[in-house]
């Protein structure tokens, strides 16, 4: 039960980042709707969105790999404790 | 009923630019302040422009007011006013914080606590006047009506001045004074020319013109009228580009204007003058024709007695010499030999001499020498720079009718005259005056009115002049503010602010066309004040007898109406209108046509109020000896006035001895001697030995005589051309600063035999060597928030020195030494 | 689960140590900078109130301290991430000791750092309009996203590394289990484990050390895309990456010093690597010079009025004591002392340390200042002089990377334990194995 | 559209002031306390620059008026974190006092230093509330502030032309300062129009521009004859 608990806080944890990434990204894409928009140098926008972009997802990814990997073999531990 | 598209925009005006921001491309620019939202939910925010005369310097220059609802928000310049034509100065902007001021005086005040101790209690206008016009009748019934005194200090040339000369002349008061005052400025073309008259100098004919310190862009009658000049001396053609030199001990805002700076020891204009003066004789650069022609005492002369005089020409060649004038004024003599020529070979020029840092104790033998230039080069035909305007054909209001009692106080000799003959071309001196009160001689002041103005705080003798108010029983002070003067007075009558009140002004000195403008309330009256016009009346009516009768109008516009129907009549000039050129008007003048015709003085007069004046750039055609009004008809290098007058004194206090005469000459503190003295002539400045720098105060354009000290946007750009706001400063040449171990921003303490006081120094080389300048108009003692303990007032460390002749103070004879304030 | 809860601390007492026990210095020093911190935040309360008035800025000088300290900290930033990434790449074996503290100085202080430009906001209120209306065509919104990358990324490789730590930590099991059991992640140290971790390891430091050194690139475009004379300078990213580097050893080995002193770590931080580090923070002050020079010489040769005109100002102006201060402390300091093996000693490398620092911070405030207070259209020279909110935040964020650090030090070690104990266990032979492949010859 | 550019005649001008003072008047351009601009905290969006030149007793002092120089290829625009800067179609530099975070990254960035702050709240007496210019909003603190041209000027004198069906002529739109120059130094109307007297005087042989060699194109353009 405890460590279910534990489970969902990491997970929620996780989660977060995934949402402050995605947020990021959200933010990044309206400003470069804007200055589409307003016709604003839009090459430079784009440019660092290209880059920006993928660099926070990266992140994000290797962090859930980690997460994942980690917890696999966990349970696996578990797994072959209990029997 | 139809509303015609324009009449509705005319009644959005003021918030149509909100409304209708979103259709145009600049709605990102603007946000809509809150206030005008809220205006426009009322339906509010009719724009309208009303013309008027600013009142903020003695310019007199047309300003439009534009009123939201009726609330004046903005001021720029007429743009058909003929003096500035839409130009403006600095201080004419901030007029609105006059109006708006939070230290106005709202109603009248009585003083319940010492003089100068600011304790104040409000009272009724009844109340004020019962109290002044009670005390007045006691005068006039002990036949005392002479010792009152009304000292006008407001500069503008205004209906003002006429309407309280009628008064005291109705009271029976010989002493109505106007300081500072153009009259005693003008002397010098009196004993030269015998006009008294400031002349107005035209740029647009001039190819040279050489100014003697003359600041005429910042110090002068009309500031703004010669930027304008001035302006075409810089217009895009070369042929149209004079060239202009000024002389001055520091670069003020002329010199910086000028192509070439001179830089002058204080106090030797008239040396340097008569050096140019040397080159051009020596050279025979002069206007031969013109100064044998139309000029007395060039030559050497024999008066009907037999007796030879000295004349100019001799008086130059013999004293003059350039490197005589280059050890007394600091300029190296190959410059004055340089200057010289180019004047000489420049013709038509001008040489300018007024309006600016002359004055000093031998201002006008200087400023006569300075003129003097002119009439050597003839500069006095019609066609060239020189001339003096007609008066407008304003009706003069009718004569008073003089009662008994007035009569004996009018005959009663004037409280303004020095008591031993100093200052013999003035009726007042403010050092003169100051000493008689304090001395009861020739009887004591009982009453002093005070119109505008803050003698107190020019007067270079503060400390007496504060002593005098005490001694006065009744002060009374017709002001907007509280001012250092109206701190002693007793009783303040408050006056409108230019902008909530009636006036015509007329003929700005050195303005070079006769015109009349009309000063009117662009809005009602904020407080409980009144027009010092109409209170003098009131206060008439009180007092009656033949005071009550000496202004029989119903009010001050009613007057003012009056005087200008005789315009209207006389059919000369025209109302200022749009594109209304003096050229056209004399086109059409020349044709025997006139310009703008009227159905009725009404409808003249709307009109002269919608557009703010009427001019006439015509002038009477003169002859050349017309403009001299001397004994001889002539250009006088020798003043046959000025001897005449002195003769006159040495007379009236006994024989005609030699002992006498040199006693006289004495008292008068000239020290030269025989003919010398009615000759243009260098005076020395007395200096007091081992001090060794000169102190130069100068006046700057955002304040003039430190009225606009209560302004707080004058205030802060008052050393804008320095960057120093709100605070006074002390301008040194790098070397002089070097000498006394100061650096640019250091505070340094600058002393005189009079005192001392700390300024900041700004070192820069645009000051003659061993001068220190020091601006005049901060350093209140009071005045209202904005102005009190600002900066520093030089005229407290300045030596109580005057002009011998005409009694002007002189503010730039006094020597100081500094040293860095730790 | 570990069933034999150890009490006392074993091999690695001394990492363990100042976790489980707590003195009274340790209560006195956090109280004392929570003070300052707390000082600060009412000074900035009072800005906030008032207005940016109550700073020195003014006209001219309308960046200060706030900026300074803002390039400063984030140059510090640069200690870690980037030091540790570069000596774990290079697998250099004497790093073990000490990547976590870098990562640790990194994580904190960019923290602060990233904060300074909202200190420096006239309307912090308005913040969020940089969501909605931002420009990412300005390079303070480069910045904005740079350092949220870099924060990330080096809070993600500060924690990684430290899963095991936590999991050892977990398993003693004494203080806040449920803290450390949700940040293990279950980390139980099996082979996978061990080669996930890794792997994600690898990845992060290489990704890592563009975007660190992207950071203060962008950092120096704030000023180099300016047309500003002393600013407009194509060196200048370089030119900040290399001061950063610098400023980040300097403020490393500090902190390892103190630390060393304060927790007994003598037997981990050896004598050997202060001077490796010091060997390359000589290399780095070298290098600094050269770019410094590089830097106005091009002024100087290439004689642009302004740009003269503000060297001249940086080498006589008010400000040339501050310049001559960071030559002496950047350059003729660490030269001297760490050239000569006589001096260099730990504390010769402290005083190195320190001076860099200061001098480093120096370096900052003759970047911004002086070419401020020189506007060009001979407008009048520019007064700084800051005022007691700017001194107050910058030792307020002073403080809080220290209390920040402290706080840290309470509940992690300070030393990667088990890299540590990787270290012991493995480094040789792999080191032997390294080694072997360098030589000439076949491996055997 | 038109680029609406500014002329100022150094020959012509005196250095009086008179523009500051009208700028300052119409645009409720807020007065700082006397310490506060003694620091260089004073708030002038027409400055004007003293310079000397030559040596003691030759020396020539001019005065220039330094507006906003509305530069075309505005340097301050670039580094805007939030579009609270702008050129908008007209060529005006605009600055959006509510959008501005107040990060003075475009006063830093600009050569000219023609922007100013608002380091405190501004603050009037309340009798002078009542004639602050409707037109013009007022700032807050914390947010960088600088010459508009009198855009709002511009705004009604569109209207105008727009309600008489006709375009706008030359000289119509004159921002403040130069409305009362006293020596008509000052001139504006539209560059690109080549009847305008803009135009005709920007061609002047005495005709230059600040810092030409940084490319932003100001569009404030002085007149000087060459010595």
């Amino acid at each position: 039960m405890h460590a279910k608990t534990t489970y969902i806080a990491q997970v929620l944890s996780i989660s977060l980042i995934w949402i402050f990434v995605i947020a990021i990204a959200i933010w990044i894409i309206n400003l470069l709707l804007i200055s589409i928009e307003l016709k604003d140098v839009p090459g430079a926008s784009i440019g660092i969105s290209i880059i920006v972009i993928p660099v926070f997802f990266v992140l994000a990814g290797i962090l859930t790999y980690v997460f994942i990997g980690l917890h696999k073999e966990e349970k696996k531990i578990i797994k072959s404790s209990q029997e | 009923m139809e509303i015609k598209r324009r009449d509705f925009l005319k009644l959005l005006g003021g918030i149509s630019g909100a409304v209708a921001f979103s259709a145009y491309g600049c709605n990102q620019i603007i946000d809509i302040p809150e206030r005008l939202i809220e205006m426009a939910k009322k339906g509010a925010g009719i724009e309208s422009w009303k013309n008027t005369i600013c009142g903020q310097c003695p310019g007199g220059c047309g300003i439009s007011v534009r009123l939201i609802d009726g609330i004046p928000v903005y001021i720029k310049g007429n743009p058909i006013y003929p003096v500035n034509q839409g130009g403006m100065c600095p201080s004419g902007h901030s007029a609105l914080e006059v109006l708006y001021n939070p230290d106005r005086i709202k109603e009248p005040m009585k003083r319940i606590g010492l003089p100068g101790s600011g304790k104040w209690e409000s009272i009724s206008w009844d109340e004020a006047l019962q109290i002044i016009s009670d005390y007045m009748i006691k005068q006039r019934e002990n036949n005392k009506s002479h010792q009152v005194v009304f000292i006008d200090g407001s500069e503008q040339n205004s209906l003002m001045k006429e309407h309280i000369s009628h008064f005291m002349k109705a009271y029976g008061s010989p002493n109505y004074y106007q300081y500072p005052s153009v009259k005693n400025s003008s002397v010098p073309f009196q004993l030269l020319q015998g006009i008294e008259q400031i002349p107005s100098y035209d740029f647009f004919n001039t190819k040279y013109i050489l100014s003697f310190g003359s600041n005429f862009l910042e110090e002068g009658y009309s500031p703004i009228y010669y930027s304008k000049m001035y302006a075409h001396l810089r217009e895009e053609t070369e042929a149209r580009r004079a060239r202009f030199i000024q002389i001055d001990s520091r670069m003020s805002l002329t010199a910086a204007n000028a192509d070439r700076w001179m830089p002058i020891r204080p106090g030797t204009y008239g040396a340097l003058a008569l050096g140019v003066a040397y080159v051009l004789i020596r050279e025979e650069l002069y206007d031969k024709q013109f100064v044998n022609k139309y000029t007395f005492g060039f030559e050497d002369w024999t008066d009907k007695n037999g007796q030879t005089h000295l004349g100019f020409k001799s008086n130059v060649l013999g004293n003059y010499y350039p490197e005589q004038v280059s050890e007394i004024t600091g300029v190296q003599s190959e410059t004055i030999l340089e200057i010289a020529r180019e004047l000489g070979i420049n013709k038509p020029s001008l040489v300018l001499g007024d309006q600016g840092s002359a004055d000093n104790t031998n201002s006008t033998f200087s400023q006569m020498a300075v003129y003097s230039l002119n009439a050597l080069l003839g500069n006095f035909n019609n066609e060239s720079g020189l001339s003096f305007t007609d008066q407008p054909p304003l009706a003069e209001l009718p004569e008073v009718k003089v009662d008994k009692l007035a009569t004996i106080g009018n005959k009663q000799p004037p409280i303004g005259l020095s008591q031993n003959s100093a200052f013999p071309f003035t009726n007042f001196s403010v050092d003169s005056f100051i000493e008689n009160v304090l001395a009861d001689d020739p009887y004591p002041v009982s009453a002093l009115f005070l119109y505008k103005g803050n003698p107190l705080f020019n007067a270079l003798n503060h400390h007496d002049f504060a002593e005098a108010l005490k001694k006065i029983p009744l002060v009374v002070s017709f002001d907007s503010f509280l001012t250092e003067t109206s701190e002693y007075a007793d009783i303040i009558l408050p006056d409108h602010t230019f902008l909530e009140k009636w006036d015509e002004i007329s003929n700005i000195p050195s303005v070079g066309f006769t015109h009349v403008g009309i000063q009117q309330p662009v809005i009602e009256p904020l407080f409980n004040t009144r027009n010092s016009a109409e209170v003098l009346v009131d206060l008439g009516n009180l007092i009656g007898e033949s005071v009550s009768n000496a202004l029989p109008f119903e009010n001050y516009e009613q007057e003012i109406k009056f005087r200008v129907e005789k315009i209207y009549r006389s059919g000369k000039g025209a109302i200022i209108s749009e594109g209304l050129k003096g050229s056209w008007l004399e086109f059409l003048h020349q044709r025997g046509w006139q310009e703008g015709e009227y159905n009725s003085f009404n409808e003249f007069w709307e009109l002269l109020t919608r557009n703010g004046g009427w001019w006439n750039p015509i002038k009477q055609k003169k002859y050349i000896k017309n403009l001299f009004k001397t004994p001889s008809g002539k250009f006088e290098f020798y003043s046959q006035l000025l001897k005449k007058k002195i003769d006159q004194i040495v007379l009236s206090r006994g024989e005609d001895t030699p002992q006498n005469r040199e006693l006289l000459i004495n008292s008068l503190n000239i020290s030269a001697r025989g003919d010398k003295i009615f000759l243009p002539h260098h005076e020395e400045v007395p200096v007091d030995e081992g001090i060794p720098l000169y102190l130069t105060t100068y006046k700057l354009l955002t304040n003039r005589n430190g009225q606009s000290s209560n302004q707080p946007m004058m205030q802060e750009m008052f050393g804008y051309t320095n960057r120093k706001y709100w605070s006074s400063w002390g301008e040194i040449h790098p070397k002089t600063a070097a000498q006394n171990g100061i650096s640019d921003g250091d505070w340094m303490w600058i002393e005189s035999s009079v005192g001392n006081i700390k300024v900041q120094a700004k070192v820069h080389p645009c000051v003659m060597r061993d001068v220190v300048a020091v601006p005049f108009g901060l350093g209140h003692t009071s005045y209202g928030r904005f102005a009190k303990g600002y900066g520093i007032n030089p005229y407290s460390i300045v030596k109580n020195k005057y002009d011998v002749i005409n009694g002007n103070s002189a503010p730039q004879a006094t020597r100081v030494k500094i040293s860095r304030a730790t | 689960m570990p069933k034999n809860k150890q009490l006392d601390f074993g091999q690695d007492a001394a990492l363990y140590r100042p976790i489980y026990e707590t003195g009274k210095g340790f209560y006195i020093t956090v109280c004392v900078l929570l003070a300052v911190y707390l000082w600060a935040l009412y000074l900035y309360i009072t800005q906030v109130y008032y207005g940016l008035g109550v700073t020195g800025m003014n006209q001219p000088i309308t960046w200060g301290f706030y900026i300074v300290n803002f390039v400063f900290f984030i140059g510090i930033s640069h200690a870690g991430t980037l030091i540790s990434a570069i000596l774990r790449l290079s697998k250099a074996e004497w790093r073990r000791p000490i990547t976590r503290m870098a990562e640790v100085i990194t994580a904190i202080v960019l923290a602060i750092g990233g904060l300074h430009p909202i200190l420096d906001l006239g309307r912090p209120d308005r913040m969020l309009n940089l969501l909605s209306d931002g420009r990412l065509q300005s390079p303070l919104l480069w910045d904005v996203t740079s350092i949220t990358a870099y924060f990330t990324a080096s809070t993600i490789y500060l924690y990684l590394p430290m899963i095991p730590d936590i999991a050892k930590l977990r398993d003693r099991g004494t203080k806040l289990k449920w803290f450390y059991n949700f940040l293990s992640w279950g980390w139980q140290g099996t082979a996978h484990q061990v080669k996930v971790l890794n792997r994600a390891i690898n990845i992060l430091m290489v990704m890592v050390i563009p975007i660190a050194i992207s950071v203060h690139t962008v950092i120096s475009y704030i000023f180099s895309m300016t047309l500003q004379p002393g600013w407009h300078s194509t060196i200048f990213g370089p030119y900040f990456v290399v001061g950063a580097i610098f400023s980040g050893i300097a403020a490393l080995l500090i902190v390892m010093i103190v630390f060393r002193k304060v927790y007994h770590l003598e037997e981990y931080l050896k004598e050997i690597h202060f001077q490796y580090l010091s060997t390359l923070l000589l290399i780095m002050s070298l290098l600094w010079f050269y770019f410094t020079f590089s830097e106005f010489l091009t002024g100087i040769f290439g004689s642009q009025t302004h740009e003269l005109h503000i060297i001249a100002y940086k080498f006589t102006g008010v400000y040339a004591p501050f310049f001559w201060g960071m030559v002496i402390c950047n350059f003729v300091i660490p030269v001297i002392i760490l050239s000569f093996k006589k001096f260099k000693t730990i504390t010769g490398i402290m005083i190195v340390s320190i001076s860099v620092v200061i001098g480093m911070w120096l370096e900052r405030l003759n970047i911004v200042v002086p070419s401020l207070a020189n506007p060009r259209m001979d407008l009048p020279l520019g007064i700084y002089i800051p005022s007691l909110v700017e001194w107050a935040l910058f030792i307020g964020g002073i403080a809080v990377f220290m209390l920040g650090f402290t706080m840290f030090a309470k509940f992690f070690p300070l030393i990667s334990i088990w890299e540590i104990e990787e270290g012991r266990k493995e480094s040789i032979k792999d080191v032997e194995k390294r080694l072997r492949s360098y030589l000439p010859g076949k491996e055997t | 559209m038109p680029k609406w550019a500014m002329v100022i005649d150094l020959d012509k001008c005196t250095g009086c002031g008179d523009c500051m003072a009208a700028c300052k008047l119409e645009n409720n351009i807020a007065i700082v306390s006397p310490e506060e601009a003694n620091v260089g905290r004073v708030m002038f969006w027409m400055d004007m620059i003293t310079t000397y030149e030559g040596e003691y007793p030759n020396i020539k002092v001019k005065r220039i008026p330094k507006p906003c120089f509305h530069c075309d290829n505005p340097p301050c625009t670039r580094v805007c974190p939030v579009y609270a800067t702008y050129k908008n179609d007209e060529g005006l530099v605009g600055q959006i006092y509510h959008r501005c975070i107040g990060c003075r990254y475009c006063m830093v960035a600009c050569p000219y230093t023609a922007k100013v702050f608002n380091w405190y709240e501004p603050k009037w007496p309340d009798e002078f509330k009542s004639c602050l210019n409707p037109d013009v909003s007022l700032r807050m603190v914390g947010v960088v502030e600088k010459c508009s041209f009198c855009a709002h000027r511009l705004i009604k004198v569109k209207e105008n032309a727009d309600m008489e069906e006709r375009e706008i002529y030359d000289g119509e739109y004159s921002p403040a300062c130069g409305e009362s120059c006293p020596t008509n130094a000052i001139y504006f109307g539209d560059i690109d129009n080549k009847e305008s007297q803009v135009y005709k005087l920007s061609q002047s042989s005495r005709s230059y521009r600040e810092m030409e060699n940084l490319g932003t194109e100001p569009k404030v353009i002085y007149l000087s004859k060459r010595e």
